[in-house]
Parts: structure tokens; C-alpha cells; sequence
């Protein structure tokens, strides 16, 4: 289940949805895992763009590799702007056992980083401004570029 | 005819192409001087299939995106 | 903040209270572990006993731990019995990146497992049956044996 | 005076013994036949410390306890 809110997210809504829906799945281990804006270098909080149609094959192929270890994936994103102290993002697994659950959010949430089709702007004085030195190249960026 | 798509910060609008693969593509972006930067650190997808290669065949309504640096979370 | 609840516990509003209460705090990350009984061996749920005093001074100790990588932690756990179903114990961690925090919640959650002066017992037939298979001994455990 | 405690399934009342070290716990906890598995697989505390060895002298109203392996979560 991959959802996407435009702007904040409710955590305890969210948080609580997702534990009512899996109550009965006798899953041991319930994991979230939440992304909030913090107030650093005088920011007024972040804005986001989602290329959905990317961003929903890549989670469809985590959770392919959930089920194959007997788990369950859950995410929610925000799409434009998210302000100071407010949640822009949850990513959750269901386990039967806390292992698998341990290893595999930091799995998810790391390639979630890496890979997501997703880019973030700082809102600096009513500017969006993309947030360069953070991002990072998606695996085989450049094919296009001269000199390969 | 295919499409090429500028995503997130690529601030250009898209463009409708007479090209039948990739390297071709590459020719024609390689001359904008102000995507330079962006075609080394974006990468490419085919109809929403990201690719590792140039060696890609293009059809008729073919769409082409360029995914600059994520950042999500 | 480590608090006990008598029976199960109520896993969204214990998630939101300690998402409300660090809401202002800056943590860029929050990474709750839910723990839920599982169905399997024929058992109608498990049932705790707790050390208090030690397992105080081992939440400490981790309290500790945390506030040295600019992290905090926070721990439910229930007391007597938890049904099928139910969820007897979460560990929280805050931390303003996201690497600490993936990391913490494992060792956190691992050493809660090995060293957390807690005993379970199957409930099976109205019988409390200790979960001996399933137990650690705590690190340095035999000294008063024969043998030393 | 020092009272010795048997934590979660060690189903064993409390000791009440005139004992000055943990040697001479051993030594009597040792002829208690039904306790032989919990002592090799239990850990101690004194005044809620955990110890690990016995060369730990001990104090009138000192209190001693014996935990199983743990299972908590």
C-alpha cells in the first residue's frame, strides 16, 4: 500500500490505520519508520515533486522482495510542501519475526533514498530550491551525458 | 514521434522528437548547453522502465524521462 | 520514558503520544518497534513477569547510549497476560538523522532481547508455561554453578 | 543478614541467610538438587547490580537475586 497526501502527513492516523489493518495477519513485528522536516540552515520547511509511475513500479518491486521473505510493506509520501516539525514520510514493514523486520526497513528506507523518484526544494523566503547537495544520482545516471 | 520528459528540477519542457534510439537522443541534448550537467547525473527511463544503456530501440509514441538526483523522505 | 502497562498494549495511542510529545524536539527520524503476539503452537497468548528494578537501571543504561549518539529512546512493555492478537511490547527511537536511528533501534531492540530482566510464559489450557526454548540466559549468567 | 530472591519461573521462596560471599551462596544453593539448572543458567544480581563472579563481598540487608534467561517483547 503506497500512499501519496498532498502536503503534511497525520502520523497517528496513518500509524494507526495500517496496525488496525494488519491486527489480525499475525504478523510479530510492526516497523514504521518516519521521516520529519527538520529545522536546519534557516529553512521554512520542504516542497516535493513524485514521478508516480516510476515511483510505483519501485515499490511494487519491494513489495515483491517483501513477500518473498514473508513480510508486508506499507509508505506514505507527501507531494508539495511539508513545514518545519511536520512528516513528509512513513515507510513501514510487517514480519512474523523481528529479524526480517529489523533488516528489511533499513533496506527499504536506504533504496528508498537512493532510488525513489522523488526530489526535494527547501521553501528559503518563498523559494523552492532544489536540494542538490543531498540528492543523489539514481544507479546508471549519465548514459546520456558526453564522454561515455 | 517520442516524447522526452525533464523531471523534477530540469526546468525545460518537454520535447516531441523525430529519433528511433537513444544514441541519437543523446546527440541532440548534448548540444543544449544548459543540460550538460543534468545528462551526467540523470538517469533514463523508457515508457517508465529505467535503462542502463544506450542500446535501446525507439518506437512510435515512446516516452523518454530524465530522472536527475532524488532526495525523498 | 519507559512505562509498564498491566495486559496489552494500546499501540496507536502510545505511538502518537510519543510522536505529540517529540513533535517540537527536531528529530528528523522516528522509528517505533511493535511487538505483537503470534498465533502459532496452540497458545491463547503469553504472559510477562518483570524485574522493575533491573530492568530501570538497563533502560538507563540505554537512555544513556542514545543521548551520546544525540538520540532518545522510549519503551512500553506489558505485565501479565496478552492475548492472541495483542501487543506486549514497542521501543521507540528519535534521532535528528536517519542512519543513528536505523542503527540504534537494532542494537536497542536486540539487547532488550538478551539482556531485559523479563520472563515469558505460553498460556496454553489456562496453564502458564515457561517460554524456556524462546529464553537467553542474561551475559554472565552460571557463576553460582557447580563447575566454575 | 542477606535475602536471596528466585526471579520469574524459578518457583522457590526467598533465603534468608547469615552468609558474608557468594562462594558460600554457591556452596549451599549447590546442594539444592532442584536448582541445579537454574544456577548454570541464571544470572546474579546484588542490590540490583548484576555481578559476574563470585569475589563480591556481601553486607547485612544485602539482597541477592537469580535471573533465568529472559524472553521479554
Amino acid at each position: 500500500m503506497l500512499s501519496l497526501y498532498d502536503g503534511a502527513l497525520d502520523v497517528p492516523k496513518i500509524l494507526k490505520e495500517w496496525y488496525d489493518a494488519e491486527a489480525q495477519s499475525n504478523y510479530g513485528a510492526y516497523i514504521p519508520f518516519v521521516g520529519t522536516v527538520r529545522s536546519e540552515d534557516g529553512i521554512d520547511g520542504l516542497s516535493f515533486d513524485i514521478y508516480e509511475p516510476i515511483l510505483e513500479s519501485w515499490y511494487e518491486a519491494w513489495q515483491k522482495k517483501a513477500q518473498e521473505r514473508g513480510a508486508i510493506i506499507k509508505m506514505a509520501h507527501s507531494r508539495g510542501d511539508v513545514m518545519l516539525h511536520e512528516s513528509s514520510y512513513i515507510a513501514a514493514v510487517f514480519s512474523p519475526k523481528r529479524r526480517v523486520a529489523l533488516e528489511f526497513i533499513d533496506e527499504f528506507v536506504e533504496d528508498f533514498k537512493a532510488s525513489a523518484p522523488i526530489w526535494k526544494y527547501d521553501l528559503i523566503d518563498g523559494q523552492r530550491v532544489y536540494a542538490k547537495d543531498r540528492s543523489t544520482a539514481i544507479k546508471g545516471s549519465g548514459i546520456l551525458g558526453a564522454n561515455q | 514521434m517520442v516524447r522526452v520528459e525533464f523531471l523534477g528540477p530540469i526546468q525545460k519542457d518537454a520535447l516531441e522528437l523525430e529519433i528511433t534510439n537513444l544514441n541519437e537522443l543523446a546527440e541532440i541534448l548534448q548540444k543544449d548547453k544548459e543540460l550538460s550537467e543534468w545528462l551526467q547525473n540523470s538517469a533514463v527511463a523508457v515508457n517508465d522502465t529505467m535503462v542502463s544503456s544506450l542500446d535501446v530501440v525507439l518506437q512510435d509514441g515512446d516516452k523518454i524521462s530524465l530522472l536527475p538526483p532524488v532526495c525523498g523522505g
